[in-house]
């Protein structure tokens, strides 16, 4: 694996978002959604995405389909920078890349048809038309567990793992290599998020596809999910592989998150839970420093000062945290 | 936040001067001048006006002397009101117009954004139908049926109103009608839709959850929600309603600029044509722009979402 | 004279000559010692009201109040007004005023030279009055020449002293005391004039010094104006109103329901629908002729007109007595360009003499006028090319428009379409001669014939057909240099030379009608439109 | 005892999909808006004024251009008098005395033989070629101060006998709306005036669709400085003297069909209100996922715009669209009135219901028929906007 | 101990342009002081509407068609929108799925606190005042005297639904609804409130219904446990009898579907197959029987009465029934609930 060239290489991504700055303030207001992280993805692997709220998970995969100008950093797609194409060169990529939406309900215009929800992209990538489209559109449907006689039934009509599974045809209808999915199941109710992860990996199995797996469930994401990675605040805090993640926590935020979970189980005795103090800091101009440190039990003054990068600390295993090997016995 | 004001500031500035240059372009395409009469004026009369208004010099020169004018508040003198400026028959007109434009502007709040509410709180019931119905008419009917109708009903027929004039209180009555007709049925309908969709928002359910009286859930919770596209019509509303109306001032007779409007083209009095674009166009401008400064008021996430 | 042109309102002029105006004031009327107010409608709201550089009705009506020219004129009878007496010389050509020893509203003494102050300020080109080409009419030597930028030194008006009035014409001019009357000729006084440029003074109260039976008291621009009685009037003892409170509503419905319920006394128009009713019910309602026609142009450029017989027959096909009936308001017929109401030299009216030139104002002729078309090539129309009739933005010129075209296509055949433009507009294309048929109007702005035959002479700024005739026009010319037989006979032969080459489609000669309460008695009209309330009261 | 039905099922039996009958977007819509009375009303109303345009002027004698002199200025309802077998008289405000048939037919003008202004009597004569049969009128109670008691305005003597009232009401049969001032019949120009007046409603609406959506989806849609510039134009659009520009088209135009320029007339100005409503629409619309979903895909702008934005906004599009009608229909009027459309003979609605204005005390119903026709057919436009507002919000699609 | 609440035979349908939606059918179930009562099932399934309608809170066009709601031995049911009004926010609270759109954006948490506060309780301004500023500590708001003059989006998700808690505790209600009170939080932020919801039923013996679908905080947080799908109670019971021992297909089917965190070598998940019914038009008989791997006839013509499993535990699955076939881990033949 370390040797093969991977999929998707993100380099030092940055996205910031211009906000709203008082009168007479000199420098711009800056809304640091996502600053300056780096991982790969491998070719048929997934990768799972966590952290809070509001740290900056929807914002790099954005940036990873364009949907943001990404701010700086180096998006390489197979050995090819896309951060900075042309809406044009890009169309190439677009084939490529796909992603699958947060909100099953938002992200199907009500008033199109099934077919032409996801005959949309089969018109621009492909040249199929008419009955041969027709065909590829039933193909997909039932592909991803539909029935054919739907196509030509609205959004409306669908329930919402249904209508998930409408938006991965629709993703999966131009034959992409790496699909990003943001939060893909969060919306859904338990006994559906099921049906749909286990579509996701079907569909992996089959195609080979490469997912980034965005999601706040921890639970789920690492059933999902080969490797792991925890962002905080625009920042990577910790990459590694799930089960190793799940077991082996390094970083203070990792640790708590995990200890957060709960578990359904009335029986089990709940470990003793890290309930986090202190608040999360604004993302506007942060400061120089760990963007944990409001909140970590563990923080030191050189955590004020110096934002710690991330590490190999254990084979295959990144922490950024200046106290990483003094908080965990390695 | 300093400089998005100071931004669409200099961006109204430049749009008033684009509308003063396109304004002064137009008028002057037009076949006929201020001097156009059907007496043949003596060539020499003609020089000594055109001269006397500066309407020999080259058109740039002229609208550069206009733009310098206009940018020391100086319209320059009416030609179709002789030995009177422009500055003054504003002076004049606005006062009148806008006493009658701001009853009106209150008459359309305080009984089209009600009426909205209760047709929405009443949605499919009989008020609300006859609300909806009415608004239909008052946008239906014109303004100059409106009060040729109330002149002789009112004035004529009762004696209740004076005929003409803003003499005496009772003066303004028709007036206010006739210009209220139309922006009342738009505010009500306007109202309506918007306190529908308002209405359906979890956030009244969480004020009756919190066992806050009816009243209040609407008269404050909805209302100020609702409020957003209302303001968005009401203002640049204002900025028309207060300079007035051709057809109302002119069938009541009243002393307002309203008619500067109309009259000043038909008379091709070039400097008040001016005048009154200008002002209306500032006017305009500075509703727009009160509205957006009143969007972070009533929703206070407006402001933030202004970044770029 | 020219304002009631270029209004775009709804009315026309309508015509009948039975409701004279009342004249005498009865002078026992305001025993009642209530403050004599009359309600008046103006009508606009005037551009100026500075005598000098007025041209406009409204204002005229306005200034006939404020102001007094060497003579008053009435129903046609001319007073002496601030000139006691006057004396024409036998050649005609210099006319002397004797002045009456009166003040201006101020106090001030109100002499000769205010006088010749005023009437060159009028001159001056530089004062820019828009009537100043009334000076050509005058006939007062180097007074049109003035007007065209040469020197006021040698104009030939004097003042041989205070009270007296030299005026020396180049041709003998019958009309000229007559025309003195006209508010353009009314005297201003100079340092009230200077003091606020622009004629911005005589809308000042405080500034408005005036000769006339009232004073300016008050203005508000749109809305009104309040005039009261001048003491310093050298009359004064004859003037029975105190006040005049006068509003602009420029609205005739408006202006007519507040007649109605009483808010004034006195209105210059009514809404043309009422007026049917108004003739036959109301004995308030009053109609005066007007001097003016109203026409249509034929454009004389176009080959589409070069057939005379073509004009005639289309002159012949159209019901001007069911135009007039339709218009209600009891317009005259015309079947020629003068207007009743002048009189030559015989004291005939010069309407009745000229006759209607083998012209009818009804369909009797209409037989002829098919024979004449098809003569000319097009029997029952065929043939002949649809053509504009264009008329400027009004219902009522809608109207007649409508009606003339529907006679054409039902009596003759052919087939119109009308089209209607904004007033300036129109001006601007009946100017260049950019139309096919289109309409004209024109009221004679002095007493004489040639006030409105002298239109269609070549050349004249105001020929919209572009008619030109040898013989006309020096027939025309020949009539400035004469008066008495001469003239009148040099104009009735123009009239001729006109009404034969038919460059025009004459339709009905104008009216003026105005609605005055019955409790106001006393008030007047000159011929060409004025009102006068210099002898009105009110009665109870 | 064993209940049988306590027997397992086998999973072929139940296909527990509910089949629904699957209909399209505008099915369900259209289901929707045919449930919607209201809405159904409004279109029976709206094919009924289209059909009463096209196919109306078929059915009467007249043309919208044929005057009938004598008959002016008529009323649809005559109070006339009874005076004999036959024969009825009318008597216009005017003073014109017409015969009318027993069925509420105009027969004739009476020609008045004697007009007595001094003491307000006229005398008419009932036959052309008999004069021995007239009419006396007598108004003079009408002009007496006060009325003096009378509470009658005339008198009218046939043969002997007088008649102070009215006795009989009568539809005009020939002029069932009455007549103008030129004598026209004032259906047959309602009729016309239809056809121009839905011609320019159905222009506005596809100005505000093709041009203000369309303007304002853009600029709604790239933001930023394209907004600010865009929006800038409205108003400048919206400042710009509109008579100014009327009159500068008017010369430019002046050869061209009025229809025509007042078609260049609505599309170069009628838009701005719309456009800036839509893209207040497309603020916050651009957002919404599906939109960005689309983008993700590589949907072309102009796509996205035209199949994704626009039909979201289409409800409060609908509405306004509606609203805006009646101020196209009165903005032909001026048009026309100043000199920039349709000439002369021909009418609109809003040009009939203009002229009217005038004479609206004396000849209420010139003004009332074009009027209501107007105010119909606004409120038939009301009804279908609100209902089709109704039937594409997809909020109210539940189940 | 007394019912604090009573739920008899609720039903409450929408009337919609298509049909009648069904969206709660006829449910009972009761709960005691200081309970913590979890309600779990399907998306749609009826919770919210069961919560609002308990609080009266049903809009046009929807309404409660039958069924009674008894609360602190008074049926409320019955009661004027005005009596209501007095109730609600004061002895019953409501927290609401949607921290995002539940609160008014447009006023600041104190204006929406205080209002609400001196609404119930005769107090002064300044004292409500300092009544929610108490409240938001307790919920957990750093710096509450500063951070109360926000407007709702200058909050993050977290502090809303917190604020939103506050509000709903200010008064210190006897029953707390809770409608999914965390699934827009992430982990660390819901640990933390429900922490503050067992400490408040501990402390205080407030009542508190959690509507959820993790079982996870179900597990964590409740004393009791009701199953619902497609309007219709399905299961009720303590949480353990629930957990360890489910007795209806789709509690079964539930409890499966979830990832197990343990377990290193992930399986497959087993989900419930199909989709859930349509509330328009439900099958005939027992709602999941379209998705159920135990379907039987029966099951598609009669919805199944409760079965008695304990004193606390009864489920509606007709293979509880003695006539059923046998299933393993089902006790067959229990006796009817009630009478
Ligand atoms: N278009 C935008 N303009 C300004 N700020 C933005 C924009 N989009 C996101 N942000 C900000 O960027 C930060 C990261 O947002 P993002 O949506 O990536 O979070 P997330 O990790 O996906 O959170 P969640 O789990 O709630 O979806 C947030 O503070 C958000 O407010
Ligand atoms: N206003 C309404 N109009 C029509 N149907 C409604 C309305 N509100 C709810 N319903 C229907 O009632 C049923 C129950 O809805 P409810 O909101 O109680 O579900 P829920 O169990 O809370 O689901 P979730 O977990 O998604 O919140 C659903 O089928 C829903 O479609
Ligand atoms: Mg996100
Ligand atoms: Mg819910």
């Amino acid at each position: 694996m370390e040797n093969k060239r991977p999929l998707l290489e993100v380099r030092n991504l940055k996205k910031y978002f211009p906000v709203k700055t008082p009168m007479f303030q000199k420098e711009k207001n800056l809304l640091k959604a996502v600053d300056g992280i780096s991982f790969f993805i491998h070719k048929g692997e997934t990768f799972g995405l966590v952290g809070e709220s509001g740290c900056g998970k929807s914002t790099t995969g954005r940036c990873l389909v364009r949907l943001y100008e990404p701010s700086g950093g180096e998006i390489i797609y197979d050995g090819v920078d896309i951060a900075g194409l042309s809406e044009k060169e890009m169309l190439t990529y677009r084939k490529k890349i796909q992603m699958i939406f947060q909100d099953p309900y938002a992200s199907l215009n009500t008033r199109m048809t099934i077919s032409d929800i996801i005959g949309e992209g089969l018109e621009i990538h492909t040249d199929l038309r008419g009955a041969e489209k027709k065909e590829r559109i039933e193909y997909l449907l039932t592909t991803v567990g539909l029935k054919k006689e739907h196509a030509n039934r609205y959004p409306h009509e669908f329930s919402g793992g249904q209508r998930q599974r409408i938006g991965i045809a629709r993703a999966l209808a131009i034959e992409p290599e790496l699909i990003i999915c943001d939060e893909p199941i969060s919306a859904l109710d338990v006994s559906i998020q099921a049906q749909v992860v286990n579509m996701l990996e079907d569909l992996q199995k089959e195609l080979g596809l490469t997912y980034l797996f965005i999601a706040h469930d921890l639970s789920m994401v690492k059933h999902i999910s080969d490797r792991i990675g925890v962002m905080y605040l625009g920042n990577m805090m910790e990459v590694a592989g799930s089960d190793e993640l799940y077991e082996k926590p390094l970083h203070p935020y990792t640790k708590a998150l995990l200890s957060s979970i709960p578990i359904p189980d009335p029986g089990v005795q709940k470990q003793s839970r890290i309930i986090l103090q202190g608040d999360v800091k604004s993302p506007i101009n942060p400061k120089e420093g760990c963007r944990f440190n409001s909140r970590c039990q563990y923080c030191e003054p050189i955590c004020n000062e110096k934002t710690p990068v991330l590490e190999e600390v254990l084979p295959n295993h990144f922490v950024a945290c200046h106290r990483v090997r003094e908080i965990n016995t390695l | 936040m300093g400089s998005y004001y100071f931004n669409r500031f200099v961006s109204a500035v430049v749009t008033i001067v684009l509308i003063a240059t396109l304004t002064f372009v137009m008028m002057h395409s037009i076949p006929g001048g201020p001097f156009t009469r059907e007496r043949p004026v003596p060539d020499e009369i003609i020089r000594a006006l055109n001269e006397k208004y500066n309407l020999d010099a080259p058109l740039y020169v002229q609208y550069f002397d206009y733009m310098k004018g206009l940018f020391t508040f100086d319209l320059g003198p009416s030609y179709s009101k002789i030995g009177t400026t422009v500055n003054e028959l504003l002076a004049g007109g606005f006062p009148e117009s806008a006493k009658i434009g701001l009853m009106s502007t209150v008459l359309i709040i305080v009984l089209g954004i009600p009426l909205g509410i209760i047709s929405a709180l009443k949605q499919n019931k009989f008020i609300d139908y006859l609300v909806m119905f009415m608004a239909t008419l008052g946008v239906t009917v014109p303004s100059f049926v409106i009060a040729t109708l109330i002149i002789y009903f009112f004035a004529g027929k009762l004696g209740w109103l004076p005929t003409f004039g803003v003499s005496s209180p009772l003066g303004y009555v028709g007036p206010v009608i006739a210009l209220t007709g139309y922006s009342l049925s738009f505010v009500a309908r306007l109202t309506r839709s918007s306190m529908l969709e308002v209405l359906r928002q979890d956030y009244i359910r969480t004020a009756r959850a919190n066992g806050l009286k009816e009243f209040k859930v609407i008269g404050k919770h909805a209302v100020k929600n609702a409020l957003i596209p209302v303001v968005t019509y009401i203002g640049p509303m204002i900025a028309a309603i207060l300079t007035g109306s051709f057809v109302v001032e002119k069938i009541f007779a009243i002393p307002g600029m309203g008619r500067y409007f109309v009259e000043s083209v038909t008379n091709r009095d070039y400097t008040t044509i001016m005048g009154m674009t200008v002002f209306y166009a500032a006017f305009y401008v500075i509703m727009v722009l009160i509205v957006d400064i009143a969007y972070g008021f009533i929703d206070p996430r407006i402001r933030l979402g202004k970044g770029k | 004279a020219c304002g009631s042109e270029n209004t775009d309102t709804a009315t026309e002029p309508a015509a009948t000559t039975e409701a004279p105006a009342t004249t005498e004031a009865p002078a026992t009327t305001e025993a009642s010692g209530a403050e004599q107010v009359l309600k008046w409608n103006v009508g606009a709201d005037p551009k100026t009201i500075d005598p000098v550089l007025n041209g406009a009705s409204e204002a005229g009506d306005v200034i006939n109040q404020t102001f007094e020219g060497l003579t008053r004129e009435k129903s046609g009878i001319v007073y002496p007004g601030i000139a006691e007496s006057w004396e024409v010389s036998a050649d005609g050509m210099t006319v002397t005023f004797k002045l009456r020893e009166s003040t201006w509203s101020d106090g001030s003494p109100l002499t000769a030279h205010d006088f010749v102050y005023s009437w060159k300020r009028g001159m001056d080109p530089l004062t820019a009055s828009e009537y100043a080409w009334i000076w050509e009419y005058t006939n007062i030597v180097g007074a049109f020449e003035a007007v065209n930028g040469e020197s006021l030194d040698n104009v030939g008006v004097k003042a041989l002293d205070d009270y007296t009035l030299e005026v020396q014409l180049k041709t003998p001019t019958d009309y000229i005391v007559q025309l003195l009357s006209f508010y353009h000729f009314m005297p201003t006084k100079q340092s009230s004039v200077e003091a606020k440029a622009e004629g911005a003074w005589a809308k000042d109260p405080a500034l408005a010094v005036s000769n006339g039976p009232f004073v300016l008291t008050s203005y508000t621009i749109g809305e009104g104006l309040t005039l009261e009685k001048n003491p310093n009037y050298w009359n004064a003892e004859n003037v029975q109103l105190d006040r005049i409170d006068a509003v602009f509503i420029d609205e005739e419905s408006t202006a007519y329901q507040a007649y109605q319920s009483g808010e004034l006394h006195f209105i210059p128009g009514v809404p043309s629908a009422e007026i049917p009713r108004l003739i036959a019910e109301d004995p308030n309602f009053y109609v005066f002729p007007l001097l003016g026609t109203y026409y249509y142009n034929f454009n004389m450029e176009l080959e589409l007109w070069q057939d005379e017989r073509v004009r005639r027959a289309i002159n012949m096909a159209i019901d001007r007595e069911q135009i007039c009936e339709t218009l209600g308001a009891g317009q005259v017929p015309a079947a020629g360009f003068v207007p009743p109401g002048f009189l030559d030299h015989e004291g005939n009216d010069f309407f009745e003499v000229s006759g209607t030139y083998g012209l009818v104002t009804d369909l009797s002729q209409l037989e002829e006028a098919k024979a004449l078309l098809a003569e000319a090539g097009f029997p029952n129309g065929d043939g002949f090319p649809e053509f504009t009739i264009m008329y400027n933005t009004s219902e009522a010129h809608q109207m007649v428009a409508e009606m003339i075209q529907e006679m054409l296509k039902v009596n003759l055949g052919l087939e119109s379409s009308l089209e209607n433009q904004e007033w300036a507009v129109f001006q601007d294309t009946r100017k260049v001669g950019d139309y096919e048929l289109a309409r004209g109007g024109w009221l004679t702005d002095y007493m004489d014939p040639s006030g409105l035959l002298s239109i269609f002479t070549t050349g004249n700024a105001y020929n919209d057909p572009k008619f030109s005739n040898e013989e006309y026009d020096r027939l025309l010319s020949l009539s400035t240099q004469t008066g008495g037989a001469e003239h009148f006979e040099a104009l009735y032969a123009a009239q001729d030379i006109l009404m034969n080459e038919l460059p025009i489609v004459p339709v009905y000669h104008y009216l003026d009608f105005m609605l005055v309460s019955d409790n106001v008695v006393g008030w007047d009209r000159s011929v060409l439109g004025t009102v006068d309330f210099s002898g009105a009261s009110i009665m109870e | 005892m064993r209940d049988e039905r306590f027997v397992f099922l086998d999973e072929k039996q139940l296909d527990n999909e509910i089949v629904r009958p699957s209909l399209t977007y505008w099915q369900d819509a259209w289901r929707r808006l045919k449930k919607h009375k209201l809405a159904m009303i409004g279109v029976v109303i709206i094919i009924f004024v289209i059909l009463f345009g096209v196919f109306g002027p078929y059915f009467t004698p007249y043309s919208y251009s044929d005057q009938s002199n004598d008959f002016r200025n008529l009323p649809p309802m005559l109070d006339v008098f009874n005076v004999d077998e036959g024969v009825n008289l009318y008597l216009s405000s005017d003073y014109n005395m017409f015969l009318v048939a027993d069925n509420g037919e105009m027969v004739r003008k009476l020609k008045i033989d004697k007009r007595d202004v001094i003491n307000k009597i006229y005398e008419y004569s009932l036959d052309a070629e008999n004069s021995d049969e007239v009419v006396i009128l007598d108004f003079s109670y009408n002009t007496l101060k006060d009325k003096q008691g009378y509470d009658y305005d005339y008198t009218i003597e046939y043969r002997g006998s007088v008649y102070q009232y009215s006795n009989e009401s009568k539809f005009n049969k020939s002029f069932p709306f009455g007549t103008d001032d030129l004598g026209r019949d004032i259906l047959t120009r309602v009729m016309y005036g239809a056809r121009i007046s839905l011609i320019i409603a159905f222009v506005a609406t596809f100005v505000n669709l093709f041009i203000g959506v369309i303007y304002g989806s853009i600029s709604g849609f790239e933001g930023g400085r394209v907004d600010n510039v865009m929006m800038r134009i409205v108003d400048i659009i919206n400042s710009i003297p509109l008579m100014l520009y009327v009159i500068l088209l008017m010369v430019w135009f002046r050869n061209s069909d009025g229809l025509t320029n007042i078609i260049i007339a609505l599309s170069s100005v009628y838009w701005v209100s719309m456009a800036r409503l839509v893209r207040g629409q497309m603020l916050s619309l651009k957002e919404q996922e599906f939109v960005l979903a689309a983008r993700v895909i590589g949907v072309p702008k102009y796509k996205i715009i035209l199949r994704h934005l626009i039909p979201n906004a289409i409800g409060p599009i609908i509405v306004s669209m509606t609203m805006m009608i009646p101020s196209a229909v009165f903005t032909e009027a001026f048009l026309s009135f100043i000199g920039l459309g349709v000439s002369a003979p021909q009418a609109s609605w809003g040009t009939l219901a203009n002229n009217a204005l005038s004479g609206l005390t004396t000849y209420p119903y010139q003004l009332f028929f074009p009027a209501m026709a107007i105010a119909i057919t606004i409120l038939a436009f009301n009804f279908l906007g609100d209902g089709l507002r109704d039937a594409l919000d997809p909020r109210l699609r539940k189940g | 101990m007394k019912n604090i609440l009573e739920v008899k035979n609720l039903s409450t349908s929408f009337f919609t342009h298509v049909g009648e939606v069904k969206a709660v059918r006829g449910n009972s179930f009761s709960m005691e002081k200081g309970d913590i009562l979890g309600i779990v099932g399907e998306s749609g399934s009826g919770k919210s509407v069961t919560a609002l309608s308990i609080m009266g809170l049903i809009d046009h066009p929807g309404k409660i068609i039958g069924g009674e709601v008894i609360f602190d031995g008074e049926v409320i049911s019955t009661k004027t929108e005005n009596q209501m009004s007095n109730l609600r926010g004061k002895e019953i609270s409501m927290i609401f799925q949607d921290p995002m759109t539940s609160l008014n954006p447009v006023f600041t948490i104190e204006n929406l606190m205080v209002e609400v506060i001196r609404r119930h309780q005769k107090v002064t301004k300044n004292e409500a005042r300092e009544i929610a500023i108490e409240k938001l500590r307790m919920v957990g708001i750093p710096e509450p005297e500063n951070r109360i003059k926000s407007y709702p989006h200058e909050f993050s998700g977290g502090m809303r639904q917190r604020a939103m808690i506050a509000t709903a505790l200010s008064c210190n209600p006897k029953l707390l609804i809770a409608d999914e009170p965390t699934t827009a939080l992430d982990v660390t932020i819901q640990a933390q409130i429900l922490d503050i919801l067992r400490e408040l039923s501990k402390e205080i013996e407030t009542s508190i219904i959690i509507i959820t679908h993790d079982l996870g905080v179900i597990a964590e947080t409740c004393s009791k446990l009701i199953v619902m799908y497609g309007g219709m109670i399905m299961e009720k019971g303590t949480v353990e009898e629930i957990f360890h021992s489910p007795q209806h297909p789709y509690t079964q089917g539930l409890m499966n579907s979830i990832p197990k965190m343990h377990q290193r070598n992930r399986g497959r998940l087993i989900p419930i197959p199909g989709s859930p019914p349509d509330l328009l038009n439900p099958p005939n008989g027992c709602p999941f029987s379209t998705r159920c791997p135990h379907v039987m006839k029966m099951c598609t013509e009669e919805m199944a009465p409760f079965y008695k499993l304990s004193n606390t535990h009864t489920s509606a699955c007709w293979l509880l029934h003695e006539d059923a076939p046998d299933v393993e881990g089902y006790k067959k033949g229990c006796d009817l609930d009630g009478k």
